[in-house]
Order: structure tokens, then sequence, then C-alpha cells
């Protein structure tokens, strides 16, 4: 990036609606509007981009695919303010812009022959699925995997197709939940934390990963202590309101951190002492 | 490096000759010294103590274009900093140069701020020594500073209590501006430089706050849940005088802004952590609620991360939130009682 | 002159009451002759407070400016009184806020500060920059006694007074629990001799005029900030959709903030000139709150801040209302 | 500026209330009632729906001067919202010549439905002034400058 403030323009390829309602997801695939940017582009799991269109406004996204996937980028965005109301206006065809990637990446590979569980909640599960893409595809690098996952509702699972492609492979072990009980639904039902300690992890060989909503992560750290992960066996990544993506507006630090150069990747290591954290 | 002497009378020359640059330098509206562009010599006023709002204005502007756009049209112009051309800042303070320095090194952090760089790149900075302190609350001495400090300056002008300026050349920059000048300027005596040591001692003297800031970074992170927090914000109005008017305070916000034309710009202004809305998520929570948090992390940032990562503190002593502060909030008195905490 | 262990024995007796949550005050400042707000929480904290010239805080911003984080689970909410000092201009603050029922009389409870006068600050230190060490000011007669390094000086009144008590129509506090003083009666009144003087120029002179302050605004804020009346908990500033004033500095928004800023002090601003003292670029923010005051006064025969019963001059009307101006 | 401005074409903002002056302004449309077209009218559901940020934000995108018409005292689909119009336009229109806008430039009207007539004299007058005044542009955005 030559000037780290201007965009590239990106076309959407495909967009489609992952949940309903309010506070819906939409998630958007896209390539580069001038090829030539992927020449240069690298990015892994964990990394974010700044999205934004010019007129409306940019905000911080996690990059919801793996580096595996060729061709396209993704990201999974949840309606909230300004920016994202523009962004859930948008189709296949049209097209908006980012700059990235930015910030840190979770450290694939020194996790290399460990087993992995991802947590995720609600819209959390977004920067987890790249993590869980590029370990199936690279297999034979890591360890078991397991993803526990959890939502509000059934409706509210992001990825629901994938999942039930991820629930049949035989290469990663998928832990279902939704909050309150539905019909039909043949997983399992109550809290995330609840559904980690119900599959109960070992501790022996492996990295812990979870994002999702601050309450859910709270929990979700309690328990794995409880399980007998370390702090440097488990991953979060955090979020703030972010300007300039890349350390310079002042506005994202938890502490002495800052979210979106430091971070946005953290061990439990880092954070268990920044009360500002968790804040 | 070069010294020369600068009669004072030919001060007019010498402006006259910098102006053929963009020439920043102080000015009064009304009765408020402000760093300004002048393009006469008489409207430059060097009978003044500091600027309200500190020069760091020019380098990094309260308001400025990244890119503009027209909605429509996919390609996004680039401003060019460069228009704007060789700029020189004549009569900062050393404080104020000094914390150009600073910032410099979170403006080059791992990414270069490439509209920071480019004006700090055309601009030289022509100070002049605080022969008297410009303010009863300065405190430059304590935090690494003095009021002849050379750091981040190109050219130090000291007024040597005669009929002359001595003037000092400091970098490569500040030489070739000395060239410029050399047909206003005479020659230095022997013991002008001597003098100018004199002078700094003396003017060291005269600075009466202080603070002694050893172990003040390495203590600040204990101090998280101290009570002293909720007693130094209590009075806290949240308004941003202490950060717009902080040499090195940097933070900034970016928005776009669309004319009906569709001819829009995104721009990228100061911003100020003692805002409430400064952290707020689109969700509507907050990281920092109160002002306690806001003023926590202002001190911190100072005196705790900023020192963490570029190993100097984020502040220079020129004083300035602590005159202007509406509630006698005392930057001083805060990091006294952290000292004791 | 209020006498300070009265004072501080009616704020013993206050902050000891079991209704009362804390007493807002003034305290010596941190250098010099400044005083800062000082906020009591319990009996052995009464005797740092103090009441002299130098306290020039309108401490009825506090009750506005309290800052509500929600309630944890398990917790009541603290609905105790606040109690808080306030002078004639000051209690003003409160008596408007009441008016617009921003809160209820029985939140708080008043220490009325029969006012003789407060410095401009800016002058104080003007005329006596150097002086560091914790100084004093009192009033003796129509002077300023200044304390400061064992010496004292007497400077007349009339040459450090702020600006606004040499107008002052209500030095005796209109709504007060206890009054820490006697009454004052009034000294001062107002001509708008200096509203008057402006609306005389051309409108190329006012522009000029303007321009050049307004030029000066780093929008900072602080004017709003510290204003009493200035309790709206979502402020049209703060808002990206509908952006009314961007949050770019130019002589343009710099002016519809100014614009935006008195107009919602229209027929609410109680004069306590905080707004002015604080703006650090020295913009004459009073001058453009006193020409509403003005043709408040003037046009609705209305004074805002001088009876709780009043309705707030915009949220009513007269079917008598001046229309001459309609077309 | 009393320069002569024969070229200038000012543009006008007017807010119109919906129950009697834009339908008064649209009376003077059917009925072929000639008047200038220097003003763009924004329909608003009551002149005291007019907020005075409204005529600083017109001002401010390069209007020369700004109507709000409502209905006549008494007349108000809301009963009272052209009262209040009336206080708060009265005390920005001072300001606002305090700070150096022509009073000229910043008008209020009664028009009801059935004045066409009315509202054609109110623009014509209102024209005719700003030409003489000239451009407004100490409040307005300035070419993006860079």
């Amino acid at each position: 990036m030559d000037n780290p403030y201007i965009p590239y323009q990106v076309n959407i390829l495909e967009a489609w609606y992952e949940t309903p309602g309010e506070r819906c997801i939409k998630t958007f695939k896209v390539t580069f509007a001038d090829d030539k940017v992927w020449d240069n582009w690298n990015h892994l799991p964990g990394q974010c981009a700044m999205v934004g269109i010019p007129g409306v406004g940019e905000s911080m996204f996690c990059i919801s695919s793996s580096p595996t996937e060729e061709g396209f980028l993704r990201f999974s965005i949840m309606i909230m303010g300004k920016t994202t109301t523009a962004l859930h206006e948008l189709e296949a065809g049209d097209s908006f812009y980012l700059r990235g990637p930015l910030g840190n990446n979770f450290p694939l590979d020194e996790w290399k022959g460990k087993n992995i569980v991802t947590i995720g909640g609600g819209i959390g599960q977004a920067p987890l699925r790249p993590v869980i893409q590029w370990v199936r595809d690279n297999r034979d690098d890591y360890g078991e995997l397991e993803l526990i996952y959890g939502a509000r509702s059934s409706a509210d699972h992001c990825f629901k197709v994938e999942f039930e492609d991820i629930d049949q492979s035989d290469d990663c072990a998928c832990h279902l939940s939704i909050d309150v009980e539905e019909e039909e639904w043949p997983h399992f039902v109550g809290f995330v934390p609840t559904l980690l300690m119900e599959v109960a992890p070992s501790p022996e060989n492996a990295i812990a990963v979870t994002c999702g909503p601050p309450i859910m992560i709270k929990f979700v750290l309690e328990n794995l202590e409880k399980l007998g992960f370390k702090p440097d066996q488990v991953y979060t990544t955090l979020e703030n309101r972010m300007k300039c993506g890349i350390g310079k507006c002042g506005r994202c630090n938890v502490g002495h951190l800052y979210v979106c150069k430091d971070g946005p990747v953290f061990s439990y290591e880092q954070l268990k002492d920044i009360p500002e954290a968790f804040a | 490096m070069a010294v020369k002497k600068l009669s004072k009378e030919k001060i007019a020359e010498v402006l006259q000759e910098l102006s053929k640059f963009r020439l920043i330098a102080p000015a009064l509206s009304d009765d408020v010294v402000i760093f300004k562009e002048i393009q006469d010599p008489e409207e430059a006023y060097l009978d003044y103590g500091n600027s309200t709002v500190p020069p760091k204005k020019v380098v990094f502007p309260q308001t400025e274009t990244l890119f503009r756009f027209q909605i429509g049209n996919p390609e996004l112009t680039e401003k060019d900093v460069g228009e704007e051309g060789t700029t020189v800042i004549f009569g900062l303070r050393p404080c104020d140069a000094r914390a150009m320095a600073i910032v410099d090194k979170l403006f080059r952090w791992d990414y270069d701020d490439p509209y920071y760089l480019k004006r700090r790149e055309l601009v030289t900075l022509v100070g002049m020594a605080c022969v008297e302190p410009p303010s009863i609350n300065c405190f430059c001495t304590s935090v690494g500073g003095s009021p002849f400090g050379k750091e981040g300056l190109d050219l130090l002008l000291t007024d040597m209590g005669d009929e002359h300026y001595l003037v000092q050349a400091l970098t490569e920059k500040g030489e070739k501006l000395q060239e410029t000048l050399a047909p206003h300027l005479g020659d230095a005596g022997d013991k002008d430089e001597s003098k100018v040591e004199e002078l700094a001692k003396e003017a060291e003297g005269k600075i009466l706050r202080s603070i002694n800031p050893e172990g003040i970074p390495e203590k600040l992170p204990g101090l998280w849940d101290h009570g002293l927090w909720k007693e130094a914000s209590a009075s806290c109005l949240g308004c941003g005088i202490c950060t717009f008017l902080c040499p090195t305070c940097h933070c900034f916000d970016i928005q776009d802004e669309v004319e009906e034309s569709g001819e829009g710009r995104r721009a990228r202004m100061w911003d100020s952590c003692m805002f409430s809305e400064y952290t707020v998520h689109a969700s509507g929570h907050n990281p920092r609620p109160t002002r306690k948090e806001r003023t926590r992390n202002r001190i911190n940032h100072k005196y705790s991360y900023y020192p963490d990562r570029f190993d100097v503190i984020a502040c220079v002593g020129c004083g300035r939130c602590i005159n202007l502060c509406p509630v006698n909030i005392d930057i001083l008195d805060i990091l006294e009682q952290v000292v004791e905490a | 002159m209020v006498d300070v262990n009265k004072l501080r024995e009616i704020a013993r007796e206050v902050i000891s009451r079991e209704d009362v949550r804390e007493l807002i005050g003034y305290r010596p400042g941190t250098y010099g002759f400044r005083a800062r707000p000082a906020f009591v929480m319990g009996p052995d904290e009464v005797d740092e407070l103090i009441f002299t010239p130098a306290c020039v805080n309108n401490l009825a911003s506090y009750i506005a400016l309290e800052e509500k984080p929600p309630v944890r689970r398990g917790e009541e909410p603290d609905l105790r009184k606040v109690a808080v000092m306030v002078k004639g201009c000051d209690s003003r603050a409160l008596v408007q806020q009441m008016e617009e029922k921003a809160y209820d009389r029985d939140q708080i409870l008043v220490l009325g500060i029969p006012c003789t006068g407060v410095v401009d600050m800016a002058k104080v230190q003007e005329r006596f920059p150097d002086v560091l060490e914790p100084a004093e000011i009192t009033l003796e007669g129509d002077k300023f006694i200044l304390s400061f390094n064992g010496s004292k000086e007497e400077v007349p009144g009339e040459e450090l007074l702020a600006e606004k008590c040499k107008r002052c129509r209500y030095p005796t506090p209109l709504v007060y629990d206890e009054l820490l003083d006697e009454e004052v009666e009034r000294f001062a009144d107002d001509d708008y001799s200096d509203v008057e003087a402006l609306e005389n120029r051309s409108v190329e002179e006012k522009w000029d005029y303007w321009e050049e302050k307004f030029s000066r605004c780093i929008r900072c804020y602080s004017c709003r900030n510290v204003c009493p009346m200035c309790y709206c908990e979502d402020c049209v500033l703060d808002r990206l959709q509908p952006m009314w004033m961007r949050r770019s500095v130019d002589i343009s928004e710099n002016t519809a903030y100014h614009v935006a800023r008195a107009y919602h002090l229209a027929g609410r601003c109680i004069q306590c000139g905080e707004c002015e003292r604080v703006c650090p670029v020295d913009i004459p923010l009073m001058e453009l709150n006193r020409k509403f005051y003005k043709d408040v006064e003037d046009l609705y025969d209305y004074e805002p801040g001088t009876e709780v019963e009043a309705e707030p001059l915009l949220s009513t009307f007269s079917v008598d209302d001046s229309e001459e101006f309609i077309m | 500026m009393a320069e002569n401005n024969s070229d200038f074409e000012p543009d006008i903002v007017a807010f119109l209330c919906n129950w009697c002056s834009y339908a008064g302004a649209d009376l003077a449309g059917t009925s072929r009632v000639h008047y200038p077209s220097n003003v763009r009218v924004i329909r608003v559901m009551c002149s005291g729906r007019v907020n005075p940020l409204f005529v600083m934000n017109a001002l401010q995108q390069g209007a020369d001067g700004v109507i709000v018409a409502g209905c006549h005292p008494g007349d108000c689909h809301y009963m009272t919202g052209n009262y209040y119009a009336r206080r708060r336009f009265n005390l920005m229109r001072n300001f606002l010549e305090y700070l150096g806008v022509e009073p000229e430039r910043v008008r209020m009207s009664w028009v009801s439905a059935s004045e066409g007539t009315k509202w054609k004299e109110v623009v014509e007058e209102v024209t005719e002034d700003i030409k003489k005044i000239g451009p407004m542009d100490k409040f307005k955005r300035r070419q993006l400058n860079w």
C-alpha cells in the first residue's frame, strides 16, 4: 500500500443474507476491480480490512475467508450503523472499497501439530471461519479440529450451510447450539459456555480460539480455565471503534495495545492483565 | 554547524526573505496569539509568550482532505500535500518543536503516514528560545526538554539581550535556510555560544513547576483502579481543550463529506479522547463510559503507553492544558498523586 | 463576604444528612489565585471548602453533567440529593433547569451564596503572572485584596471584576435552602450597550467582526460542555445522521456551530458567562447569547432563570406576539 | 453589497407548510400565475416544523435567501404550530442580522391555500430584494480547499 488511507475498489461477486431480522447479517464475496491488486495481496486468517463506501464512511471488519480460498475475499457484516446500513443495500455487481489487510493474524504456523478448538457465538464466528477453513485446507499440518458454535436461534446461525457440510465431513467435529428450545433442533440447547463444558475438549496439546459477544467470551474464558487451558493456549479477537486502522488515530487502544495494529488477535496471556480489554 | 548573528533591526528583512516560502509566524487575532500564514512581515507578532493553539496544526491540520471523489465515479483522487510547497515556521518554541519530533515516531510507526510526513519534509522549523518562560505552568525541563531545547528544530534563534539574535543552524535544512538568509546575517562573536549556554541555564532556572517523571510510566499500569482517577476527573467537563491544545496529541477522526453535486471528500480532523463519543461502538456500547476512564486514558497514553512503545513521554511540558483547563485540572497535580500513590 | 467557618459548618451538617449524597463546592486551586470545584463526599472533607471572588465556576453545570452509568444488577440507583453551592447567577441556572423540568426541586439541596462579584481570572493572571504559591483574593469594600508570597496588594474592584458582574441583576440566589450570608442588594444593571454597539454596525462590519472570531474556533466544545443549560443527553452536534454540523473545522461549519449553540440558548441563557470565560481563543460568546437575551426581553418580556413555574420561552407563545417582520 | 447584480439570479429556498402555503403556491401554479423561478420549494407539514438549523443549512449549502411560509394565525392545521414558528423565526432573523446577514434574505410570510397571488407577490419581492443585495456567500461552504 503506497498510501494506506486510499482504499481499493472491490466488485461484489455474490451477496446473500446469513440471518434475518433487525440485526441481520449479510455476506459479500468480492474481488478487486483491478486484478493487479491481487498480485501484492497477502492476508492470513484473523486479519481485517477497513470496508467502506466513499461518501458514507468506513468500518473495520475481519476478512472471513481464508487465503486458501483463492480469487475472492469474504466479509460477513451485521447491520449496525451508518456504514453497515449502506453496505447492506449493495448486491452482486455493485462495488465498495476496502483497505487492508490490516492487523495481525492467528499464529497458525505455531499451531502446527496441535489440536484446535474454535468457540464462536453469533457474528463472532466470522473471524473463526478462516481458521477452520485454513486448517481443513492444510489438514495434515494440524491435529483434531473441533468447532463449537451457538446463536440465539437456529435462524440466527451464521454460515448454516457450511456447518452442515462440516458436520457431514470427518475432518472436523461440529457442536452447535441455540439458546432457546426449538422444534426439530437436533443439537444442543443452551449457552455456548455450557456447551463448551459439555464437549469438554482436552487442553493437551491444544489451542482454543474464541470470539463472540463480550459476555460469552467472559464465561468461555472462565470455563476454558476450568478445563485446564493455560492463558497462552487461548486466543481471542478484540474489536473497538476504529478510524484509521493503522495505529495512528488513537481510539482503539486497550491499555497499551492498539487493537488495529497489535491485534485484533490476542492471546489471553496478553490480555489477562489489561482490565480495559474486556471493558 | 554554522552560527550567525541577526540584528533585530533586520528581522523584517528576514521575514520578507522568508515570505518567498509559505511562511507561518505568530500573529495576533484580536488579542489571541495564533500561528498563521503571513504575507507581510508587519503581521508577525514577536512579543509573544506562546500561541494558544500549538503550531502542530501546520503539519497536522485540524481538518485535512485525504482524497476526493465524485459519487458514481469509481476514481479516487489523492490529495497532493506537495502543492502546499516549502514551508517555514518562524518563531515556534522549543517545546512545540520537540513535540513534533515525538509525534513523528507515531506517524512513522510501521505505516508511514504520507500526509503528515510529506508536510514534515516540506517544513523548516525556526525556533525562538524561551529566554523568559512563556507561562507560569511551563515544565519542559521535567520531561526532557529545555527552554533552549534544540530537538526537532532546524534553526534556533536566541534573543541575546542586546540588539541581536544568535542564529544557530542545527540541521542540514537549517543550514540551507541560514544560507538563504546569509545576506541579512552577520558573524557571531567568539563568546556568543557560551553566552547562549549561560542564558539557557538562567532560563531553566526560571521554570517554576516541575515533576520527577522517573518511575511514572512503570507505576501507572498498577494504579488502574486507584481512587485518584475518580477524583481527578470529577470536575472534568469533557471538553477538548487539553487535547486540542496539546502539541503532542495527535488523535483524529475520519469523516466523509459530500456536497449536493455528488462531489465529496474523505477528510480527517482532530478528535479528542475526552469526548464521550470518541470510543462509542456502533452498537452503543462504550468501553470508556465516563470521564474517569477517559481521563485515565489521557494520562496513561502520555505517560505510560507512549513511552512503553516509543521510549519517550508524550508530553513536552508546555503547560497549555494547565493554563486553559476551565476547571483547573492540573496534569502535574495528577502526576503528583501518581507519585504519591 | 461569606464566613468560611460558617460555610464549612453548614456544609458539614448538610453532608452528614442521610438524604445527601455529595456536596459540590469550591476549594483552592492547584496554583496561584485559582479556585476549583470540590466534590465533598463526607464530613471529613469539608475543611477544604472555601468561597472567595476566585470561585468563578458555575457549579450548577455539574447537576446536569452528572454521569449515570447503567446501574448494575443487584444495585439500587442512588437517589439521594446533591447539595450545590451557587452564586446569584448560578442559581438562575438551577431555576431554568427546573423550569425545563430537568429534575425536581427535591433532588437538589441549594446552598446560596449572596455574591458581591467574582474576578476575571484572565485579568488576574495578566496582572500577576508569576504567582505560583497558594494565594488568596478577598473583596473589601470596592477593592480586591490580593495576598500572595507574604505580601498584599489592593486593586480597585472595577479593574479585576468579571464583566458579567458589572451588569448583574441577581447577586442573591433566587433559589436556595440555606443562605450562607446576608442578602446582597442589586448593585448593577444591564444596559446592553455592548449588544447595541454591535447592532449599530453595518452588515459588512458585523460579518467582518464575527468572521475573525469564528475562524479562530477550534471546536473544542468547552463552551457547550461548561454550559449549565447544555444538558441534552444526545447533542445535535454529536449526531452523525443527520449530520447538521460537519466535524470539519472551517468558517462555514464554525459559524453553523455558533449559530446552533447560541440559538439553543435563546430564552434559556442565564448569563453566567461561563462559555466566554472558558473559551481558549477568546470568542466573545456572551455577545451572541446576549443578543438573544436582549431580544427576548424586548419582544417577549421574558427573563430566563427567574421563575421555576414559568413556561420556557420557546415552548409557549402569545397570540399577540410581534409579527411586524412577517410579509 | 450595493453593487449592480443585474445578471445575478438568486437561489431561494422556501419552506412551505403542507396545508396552506404549499397549496397556495400550487394554486399559483395551476392558475398559471407567473412568478420568478428562483425559489426551490421544500414542503414541510407545518411552519412549526422548520428548525432554525434548516435555515442555517440552506445558507451553508449556497442559498441566497430563505422563505418560511405558513398558515395565517388562527388557521394552523395543528392549531398553534405557526405561533411557535413565529417566535422562533423572529429571534433567528434578528440574530442572523446581528451576525451580518441582510434581513431581506431571511423572510417569513403567511400564505393561505387561496392566496396564489400573495405567494407570487412574496416571491417577487424577496427575489427583487436579494437581487439588489447580491449573492450570499458568508456562510457558504467553501469549495473544498486542497
